[in-house]
């Protein structure tokens, strides 16, 4: 068989032998839904995929790598870029994890925990949206695409209004909510947001529609067990019937004293992925509600921890001529520079921290030398572990289910590849 | 006799072809567009020309100066060749195709180019032969996903043309006629499409599948084989696939306006009977070029194996099982 | 009649050129593209003949259908590391030339010795009676439900036969315990293969409406 | 922050640093009060001052930033109150900015205590205390920078480094001064590629956490823009730049071409005290295991034969002391060049030693010296009578000491009497230019004296930085890698297993007989500038120009780089990894810490290359393989020595008649090879100039600034006046490596202790 | 509900949206607001009584960057004072994560709306203070006006 030696891009081998059966297809690394620059190398034989192997690194910028060798404070500009689709989850595990390692877990705010969730729910509503849009796109709903973008839209206003970005946000800081919390009437629109939330749209055109049904319905079923034993995480483990969010089972932030279910999947196919996934808006929408309501009531309660060997002072202590009158303070300025200069040292050790990102269990995992470069810096991706139950989902199926099953299993490269 | 008039107007019919046949996808690219992009919340193409007017006209310029790239391992003559396969058939048929009804210019007129006796049979040739373009693009570009694409195309095409036959053959069994002529004045009083329901159905579905359009565009299907058959097609050359592309889903749309929407016949102003009846015409077939527009905004695509199953396991039995109807009944009636 | 004469010309040139591109051309792709130039110039021959029915369906049958797997088969097998090869059947030469050129001169000698034949040869549907029956497909509907009924028939069982039999040759036993589909040429012939298909609700429509 | 509670001890805290140690003590260092106490002190510290980090050269590594961060100190209880001092620049490169000074007195301390200077000092009491300098004026300021070093604020500024770089950005280095044979540990502080400061770091030995002017602002030749940065051929005259492969292959074609038609012995190659053993060990080894010559020299320097004198007479085991064993005499004899400006932080430890009651210290140097200070006994001995005072110190009888050493003889006596009753003595000398001509009468009169108390231990001390490790890797015609002899078959056979090649079994010919000879065919020269160090300069310029090749390696374009043939850009101690070795026989690693400049090379790596390209692959990547070959193969030939007196040769003759005065040259604080007046601190801290007495300016009319020209039997030479008080009477001070006023122009090989005749010039 | 009805139904949904009012933001004519906290190129304050730059070359903001975006150069002025010789600012290289403007001690760096920043010419993208202050003091006017159309 000619599938065991890798075949160059698709446009260059004509079909390899004449009297085989099968064919070696290159999906990827370029090619419009493998989400990135994702690379499949497919057996066919016919248009029935024999094997399916993934190739990834193509999007590799070694983030990991580049954590270790800067300072905490530089580490999250880059988890921006992991999932970018989400980027707010992604700096909330990352400052989670940060803030374990150096034990300021307790000191952190009230008021900085709800605002984390309400990003955190804001990044997965807008990664879910970016989700259903492409996957209409895979398939063939091209209008999808730009409902959803159309949505996403309204979440990015709300990234920018309190961050300032609307991709790579890079919100939040070690310690709290970092220098500028919510903006006024942030919150407002925020509850305006999540009440006139709404998937209709998708329902109608996609969800109840007998064709999207047809793609979908009994495509790439992984049972419970298999998905365990693949260590599918997020929507994917759920959609075949484990009931397993890290919001639930491991709370981090506040998400213990709020109220919310979790969608749970019956066939473990493309299609209850996407039901799954859809009703994980509706939930999230619902979290974020309770979380601006408690988020109200806490109003002008700091977003920062006290602790001045972490959170920087506020900047009209440090330069002593803003035009608000206030002295400069010797302190703040010696804090600040050290903070700038130095970053945070967590004491020697290790910390393993997931949140339930979008796509699944999102990790990071840190081991401290004590000082202020992290010695190792591991990221848990979920996408890099599903993507890793392709070719058991996609084994069997036509190759234009590869692409249902790709977006299913909701993949981005960037993290993939960190 | 034939006098120099009647060489005249029928040199004046040509050219009125090879005029609508490249600009009508003009319009419809940029109807498509327009309409894809209200569909979406979006505007559409709005930068060229007033509102975006000279869209594609700008494309086609701009497609027109691109490289002309041929793969250096493909097949130079068939892959020069493919895109013409596409397009001459597509420009041909409308050699039948009336658009209204005779109309008195000083003499009688016929607005079509030419009435033949075996016109439904001269276009379901053309549409055999079209197969060839998707055939030899997708061989001469040797690129695995234009060969998928033009297997996928090959498959299909012959498929539904099959059950887009034996849609037509229902509506043939009414007329007893092969000229589009006279199917269009045997539907003065009744369109096909009320007796014809069913045919209509596999009429339409066929003729979606036949141009390879949205939720059956699976030759193209962006998203799985890249582009299909014409991946490897750039600038005029791969102007011509998307040209036949439009030129045949406005073909279908008026051979299905004739067959089951009665044509030209509608309500006509007295005096400009002629310009109305040309009215009537484009209007029925502008409204099923809606449907495209609309089909392709809504619809996900099948699955290559759903795609055949539904041809053979439904639309033809359908198609036969209309047929028998419709012979027992026209037995019945006569 | 000079233009029929201009036309008839021009449609056997190039038709005989392109029959004789089909057998000469390395390439089994042009070859079979040749057989398609060949088909349309054999359907234009008909129409100057004055049955455009025969060549419609000359058309759609041979061009629409059979060229079309001819290549459809020869894109699935890429027969082009073919070309490069070359197969000189030595002994065959000897045998093929005096047979055309025998074929050929008999040909020739009934066409310029015997005018009564080839005129016999014009047949019983003279274009004026193929007008009387209301055009050529009534003409041959005419003719072929009525006298040559029974053989029609006949061929056509036959073929049906034919086509049962080379799916019963075709199928590889080894297919059906494969969790595939069928390949496509099977599929474009009616076979089943989706049997193991993901339960999809569009094939199980055909029960419920037709 | 020394605040430490005491048990049993006084009921309050105490001060860590001021109290002894004593059995049974517990001292606790985080109780909640100490740490309130240091909290207090720091916020009281913090009240004063001013809002300088974003400016201050100090912040990111300023102790008062890093301990307020640690003791969580982040809002100031006190009400700020502003100083506004101004910044006063205290010299050429040490400036004081008083507001933020937090008056912790390391720096009084360093200078008087480390240094033995005592340029700086408090005033007023208390809150109001000043650092000071005398009269505001910083004198005797010996511009070691250590006050900067020592000051954990921004108060006690480098000025050189002023502005120019934060300091967290900057990237550290460890690595070793080049400037002299005590082997500094520096930390060379880079950013961009780009020599931004030294700065001491870690105190280890043999600096001992001080570093000298030469160490702390000698490096600025490093970025200096008149560095040698591609490789260049002569063309048609001129000297063409070219590419390394082609000017490789041009050398190594030659040489080959030579060494075919010549025969290998008429090519030579000169090493360098400046480069490292890696660099000196592959030139040798490309000279005798490719080439196949022994012609391996140093260039001009006294240290080689001194340790030939030392070794053959007591032993090759007498010529290496640690710095230790000197700082633990009783009686240190320090003769001849003024060691502290040769090599100042050897003689900060001994001032310090001594100041602690440590060795007595005996200063016999030519003019006066800081050491002065501390000497026990202090006298001036006669310029050219160095070992005659030897010597007379180790028994010899000498008529009228007093004119003819310029030492009475009572303090002969005493010194030779301390010496002989020391239980442990030492005698340390530079053997720099000073000891031109006499480097074998100085060493044999020392080695005289340490047979005569035979307890003496002798400390001579290379000038250069890697002087002792040339010598040890075997840039000796004469000797093998090791030092061994050139028919010692142990070292042969071990220079074979990893050459693949023997030596030549002939010893090469010495420097002068191959320089002058008229054999000379090819000569490769790196780091050392020949022409200028050449007893007769005009005939090794011709030698030069008749040799049909002459290859020179060097970062500067020195007088022997401008007449090369070839010219290859070698690498400074920043630039290359490797190892010096120091006067106590130690090697200090010195680390790259910057990429080499331009097109340049690390020095080993270009002979590497050329024997390459002459097809004996070396096969060395980095230098630390270099040095563990070294380590395998260079073992020094234990030798025993002769332990019999060495005659020693008169003294020269003291001036008279026409030329009155007695010239002293010798290296001093600011003055360190010609490199070293590269770039702009060092040379700017020392201008050109020649130091004489007050009283015979006063004689000869001579006022300070004026430019008097010195004039020999040998040649003249002109520079601007400088009264000195350290300069005796009858002397005239010419610093070494001073490019505007060569002193070698006074004579030739040895123009120290030459008579000259000193005449103001009229402008 | 028989088969065909979520198509139709789907098909109804799309057409209706059809007739909404498109949410596009015609741009450049009419562009979308950006929110106050918009993070677009980072601008530098002028000093209100010096008129030059209020940069005092501390090199926090060079430290902050993740990615080596800044480049101060810093020299001494006649007076003793910090000068800041040379503010480099390699707008290629940013990622906009405003790390600079937090850890700037005296506000001298700034969030900027600007986001008019592209030019074909990447030897342009490196920007000095000048540049910087222009965009703060006028951040909707594009940084390469020269090359900007309409």
């Amino acid at each position: 068989m000619i599938g065991n030696e890798p075949v160059a891009a698709g446009g260059e081998g004509q079909m390899a032998e004449a009297t085989e059966r099968e064919m070696v297809l290159n999906l990827g690394p370029q090619h419009p839904s493998t989400h990135g620059v994702l690379r499949v190398l497919t057996e066919l034989s016919g248009e029935t995929i024999t094997r399916a192997t993934p190739d990834i690194g193509y999007l590799h910028r070694g983030v990991e790598k580049l954590i270790e060798s800067k300072l905490y404070y530089h580490g999250m500009t880059y988890t921006d870029r992991t999932d970018y689709t989400s980027a707010p989850a992604n700096n909330v595990g990352y400052i989670l994890a940060v803030e374990k390692l150096l034990g300021i877990e307790d000191q952190i705010p009230e008021r900085a925990h709800y605002l984390r969730m309400i990003a955190a729910e804001l990044g997965r509503i807008s990664g879910h949206l970016v989700w259903i849009g492409t996957h209409g796109l895979d398939l063939g709903a091209m209008s999808m695409f730009l409902y959803a973008f159309r949505e996403r839209e309204k979440v990015s206003g709300l990234y920018e209004e309190i961050t300032g970005a609307r991709l790579t946000t890079n919100f939040f800081r070690v310690g709290g909510a970092g220098r500028h919390d919510d903006p006024p009437g942030w919150l407002d629109h925020v509850e305006e947001f999540a009440d006139s939330f709404t998937l209709d749209d998708f329902n109608t055109i996609l969800t109840e529609n007998e064709l999207w049904k047809v793609r979908t319905q009994g495509v790439a079923v992984i049972s419970a067990e298999d998905a365990i034993s693949y260590g599918l995480t997020g929507p994917c483990l759920r959609g075949s019937g484990v009931n397993w969010d890290l919001r639930k089972a491991r709370p981090y932030c506040r998400y213990d004293q709020v109220d919310f279910e979790v969608p749970v999947g019956e066939d473990g196919d493309v299609y209850s992925r996407f039901i799954v996934r859809l009703n994980e808006l509706y939930q999230s929408t619902y979290i974020i509600k309770q979380c601006v309501a408690r988020a109200r009531e806490l109003q002008g309660e700091p977003a920062n921890a006290a602790n001045a060997n972490v959170v920087p002072p506020e900047i009209e202590r440090v330069s002593g001529w803003e035009p608000s009158g206030v002295t400069g303070d010797m302190e703040a300025m010696i804090n600040h520079f050290k903070i700038w200069i130095e970053g945070y040292s967590p004491p020697e050790g290790a910390c393993y921290m997931a949140i339930e990102s979008p796509k699944g269990e999102l990790a990071y995992y840190f081991v401290s030398d004590g000082t202020g470069i992290p010695y190792r810096c591991h990221i848990r991706s979920p996408s890099f572990v599903n993507l890793g139950a392709l070719p058991y989902l996609v084994e069997g199926n036509m190759l234009a289910d590869m692409v249902a099953t790709i977006g299913s299993i909701d993949i981005v490269l960037g993290e993939v590849d960190r | 006799m034939v006098d120099g008039w009647d060489v005249l107007i029928l040199v004046i019919k040509a050219l009125a072809i090879f005029i609508i046949v490249p600009v009508a996808p003009l319009v419809f690219v940029l109807a498509e567009r327009k309409i894809l992009g209200r569909i979406q919340s979006r505007i559409g193409p709005n930068r060229v020309g007033p509102w975006g007017l000279l869209q594609t006209l700008a494309d086609g310029i701009k497609l027109g100066a691109k490289e002309d790239f041929i793969p250096p391992a493909g097949d130079r003559v068939v892959f020069w060749l493919a895109p013409l396969f596409m397009v001459v058939p597509a420009a041909m048929a409308w050699a039948v195709i009336p658009i209204g009804p005779e109309v008195e210019i000083g003499r009688k007129i016929g607005l079509w180019v030419t009435d033949l006796n075996v016109a439904i049979l001269y276009i379901l040739a053309l549409g055999s032969v079209a197969v060839y373009g998707p055939v030899m693009a997708g061989w001469s570009s040797n690129s695995k996903y234009a060969l998928f694409g033009s297997l996928r195309s090959t498959a299909q095409v012959i498929s539904y043309e099959i059950t887009m036959g034996v849609a037509v053959l229902g509506v043939l069994v009414y007329t007893g006629s092969f000229s589009l002529v006279d199917i269009v004045e045997k539907q003065k009083d009744m369109w096909f499409a009320i007796p014809q329901v069913i045919g209509l159905f596999v009429f339409l579905v066929s003729g979606i599948a036949e141009t390879n359009r949205a939720p059956f565009d699976l030759p193209e299907a962006e998203t799985e084989i890249v582009a299909g058959y014409h991946v490897e097609y750039s600038g005029m050359r791969f102007a011509m696939f998307f040209l036949a592309e439009y030129a045949n889903m406005f073909l279908v749309s008026a051979l299905a306006v004739i067959l089951f929407f009665g044509g030209w016949h509608g309500w006509t102003i007295p005096g400009i009977e002629g310009l109305t009846s040309v009215l009537w015409f484009m209007l029925k077939t502008l409204a099923l070029m809606f449907v495209y527009f609309w089909l392709r905004a809504t619809l996900p695509r099948l699955r290559y194996d759903q795609l055949m199953a539904f041809c053979w396991k439904f639309l033809l039995p359908l198609g036969i099982v209309n047929l028998l109807i419709t012979a027992v009944l026209r037995l019945g009636w006569s | 009649m000079t233009d029929q004469i201009v036309a008839f010309t021009y449609l056997s040139i190039v038709a005989s050129v392109a029959g004789l591109a089909t057998i000469l051309v390395r390439s089994p792709v042009h070859s079979a593209l040749s057989l398609v130039v060949v088909v349309f110039h054999v359907a234009g021959m008909f129409v100057l003949l004055g049955n455009g029915f025969l060549a419609a369906v000359q058309v759609i049958v041979y061009a629409g259908a059979i060229v079309v797997l001819f290549l459809f088969t020869m894109m699935l097998l890429d027969l082009r590391r073919h070309e490069t090869e070359r197969t000189v059947h030595r002994r065959q030469i000897w045998l093929a030339i005096p047979i055309a050129v025998l074929l050929f001169a008999e040909v020739a000698w009934i066409a310029i010795s015997k005018p009564e034949i080839s005129e016999n040869l014009k047949g019983a549907f003279p274009p004026q009676t193929i007008d009387e029956l209301g055009g050529s497909a009534q003409a041959l509907a005419t003719v072929m439900f009525t006298d040559y009924l029974l053989p029609f028939e006949v061929a056509s069982v036959l073929l049906l036969a034919a086509a049962i039999g080379a799916m019963v040759l075709a199928r590889n036993p080894d297919e059906e315990s494969l969790a595939s589909p069928p390949d496509m040429i099977e599929d474009a012939a009616g076979t089943d293969g989706s049997s193991d298909q993901p339960e999809g609700e569009l094939s199980e429509t055909p029960a419920t409406h037709g | 922050m020394c605040v430490v509670e005491i048990q049993p001890g006084p009921p309050r805290p105490s001060a860590s640093c001021t109290t002894l140690v004593a059995p049974g003590m517990d001292v606790r260092t985080d109780t909640e009060a100490i740490v309130g106490i240091r909290r207090k002190t720091i916020e009281m510290l913090l009240q004063h001052h001013p809002l300088d980090c974003p400016y201050c050269d100090q912040s990111g590594t300023c102790e008062l930033q890093d301990e307020t961060f640690d003791l969580n100190i982040w809002k100031s209880p006190f009400e700020t109150v502003s100083k506004a001092y101004p910044e006063e620049n205290l010299n050429e490169v040490v400036m004081i900015n008083h507001n933020r000074c937090i008056l912790c007195y390391r720096c009084v301390r360093v200078c008087d205590e480390q240094m033995g200077v005592h340029a700086l000092d408090v005033s007023d009491r208390g809150g109001r205390s000043f650092i000071v300098t005398a009269q505001h004026k910083f004198m005797d300021c010996e511009r070691c920078g250590m006050c900067i070093e020592v000051c954990p604020v921004g108060a006690v500024l480098s000025r050189p480094f002023k502005h120019v770089a934060r300091a967290w950005q900057t990237v550290q280095a460890d690595s070793t001064c080049p400037h002299c044979s005590v082997g500094c540990k520096i930390q060379v502080e880079s950013r961009k590629g780009e020599v931004l400061r030294v700065r001491v770091g870690e105190p280890v030995e043999p600096n001992r956490g001080i570093v000298c002017v030469k160490g702390f602002f000698g490096w600025s030749f490093v970025n200096d823009d008149e560095r040698i940065t591609s490789p260049m051929i002569r063309r048609a005259g001129e000297l063409v730049e070219v590419g390394w492969r082609e000017a490789i292959e041009f050398v190594s074609d030659r040489l080959t071409a030579v060494a075919e038609m010549e025969g290998p012995e008429t090519i030579g190659a000169v090493g360098s005290g400046r480069c490292t053993n890696e660099d000196n060990y592959a030139l040798q080894r490309l000279m005798r295991s490719v080439v196949g010559t022994n012609n391996v020299y140093l260039g001009p320097n006294g240290f080689a034969a001194t340790h030939q004198v030392i070794s053959s007479t007591l032993g090759s085991e007498a010529v290496f002391h640690s710095q230790d064993e000197l700082l633990e005499s009783d009686v240190v004899l320090v003769i001849g060049a003024d060691i502290n400006g040769t090599h100042n932080v050897l003689a900060a430890h001994l001032k310090a030693a001594a100041r602690k009651g440590g060795p007595k210290l005996i200063a016999a140097t030519r003019i006066g010296s800081a050491l002065d200070v501390f000497a026990h006994k202090s006298v001036r001995v006669r310029p050219g009578a160095e070992s005659k005072l030897l010597a007379a110190i180790s028994g010899e009888e000498i008529a009228d000491p007093e004119s003819s050493v310029g030492v009475s003889g009572d303090d002969i006596a005493a010194i030779g009497d301390a010496l002989e009753n020391a239980e442990k003595s030492a005698i340390v000398w530079d053997t720099g230019l000073w000891t031109a001509g006499r480097v074998a009468d100085i060493a044999g009169a020392a080695c005289n004296v340490a047979l005569s108390t035979g307890k003496t231990k002798l400390f001579p001390l290379p000038e250069k930085g890697n002087l002792a490790g040339a010598v040890e890797v075997g840039m000796d015609p004469a000797a093998l890698p090791g030092p061994a002899a050139i028919d010692d078959t142990a070292a042969r056979a071990r220079l074979g297993e990893f050459w693949g090649a023997l030596p030549p079994t002939e010893p090469g010919t010495g420097l002068d007989e191959f320089l002058y000879g008229g054999r000379m065919k090819a000569l490769y020269v790196m780091g050392e500038d020949i022409i200028a160090t050449a007893k007769d300069p005009a005939a090794a310029k011709d030698a030069m120009d008749a040799a049909s090749l002459v290859i020179v390696q060097d970062i500067f374009m020195n007088s022997t780089a401008s007449i090369a043939d070839v010219v290859l850009p070698g690498a400074t101690f920043a630039e290359k990894s490797g190892h010096f070795i120091n006067f106590e026989g130690r090697a200090c690693p010195v680390t790259k810490s910057n990429p080499t400049l331009g097109d340049s090379r690390e020095d080993w790596e270009i002979p590497a290359r050329i024997a390459a390209q002459m097809g004996a692959d070396f096969g060395y990547r980095e230098a630390s393989e270099l040095w563990s070959e070294i380590n395998e193969v260079a073992k020094p030939a234990e030798l025993s020595g002769s332990m019999t007196a060495v005659s020693v040769n008169g003294t020269v003759p003291p001036p008279g008649g026409d030329y009155p005065f007695a010239l002293v040259t010798e290296t001093n604080l600011y003055t360190a090879g010609s490199s070293a007046r590269h770039g702009p601190v060092l040379a700017d801290l020392y201008p050109a100039q020649v130091e004489i007495n007050e009283a015979d300016a006063e004689n000869l009319a001579i006022e300070d600034g004026q430019t008097v020209e010195v004039t020999s039997a040998g040649g003249a030479v002109t520079a601007s006046a400088k009264l000195s008080q350290f300069v005796p009477a009858g002397v005239v001070y010419l610093a070494d490596s001073l490019p505007e006023v060569p002193a070698r122009e006074l004579g030739r090989s040895a123009p120290d202790a030459t008579p000259v005749s000193l005449r103001k010039v009229e402008d | 509900m028989g088969f065909g009805t979520g198509i139709i139904s789907g098909l109804i949904r799309v057409l209706s949206i059809g007739f909404r009012k498109p949410i596009t933001y015609m741009y450049p004519e009419s562009p979308r607001p950006v929110a106050e906290r918009f993070r677009g190129m980072v601008g530098m304050r002028r000093d209100e009584v010096t008129g030059q730059l209020s940069c005092v070359g501390c090199g926090l903001c060079e430290t902050a960057c993740p990615n080596d975006v800044i480049r101060i150069d810093t020299s001494e002025t006649d007076e003793g004072t910090r000068w800041v010789e040379r503010y480099q600012f390699d707008l290629g290289r940013c990622i906009f994560c405003y790390l600079c403007v937090e850890a700037c001690p005296v506000d001298a760096l700034q969030m900027t709306r600007a986001y008019h920043l592209s030019t074909p010419n990447r030897a342009d993208l490196i920007l000095t203070a000048d540049d910087m202050m222009r965009m703060t003091e006028n951040p909707d006017q594009p940084l390469f006006e020269h090359l900007w159309r309409d």
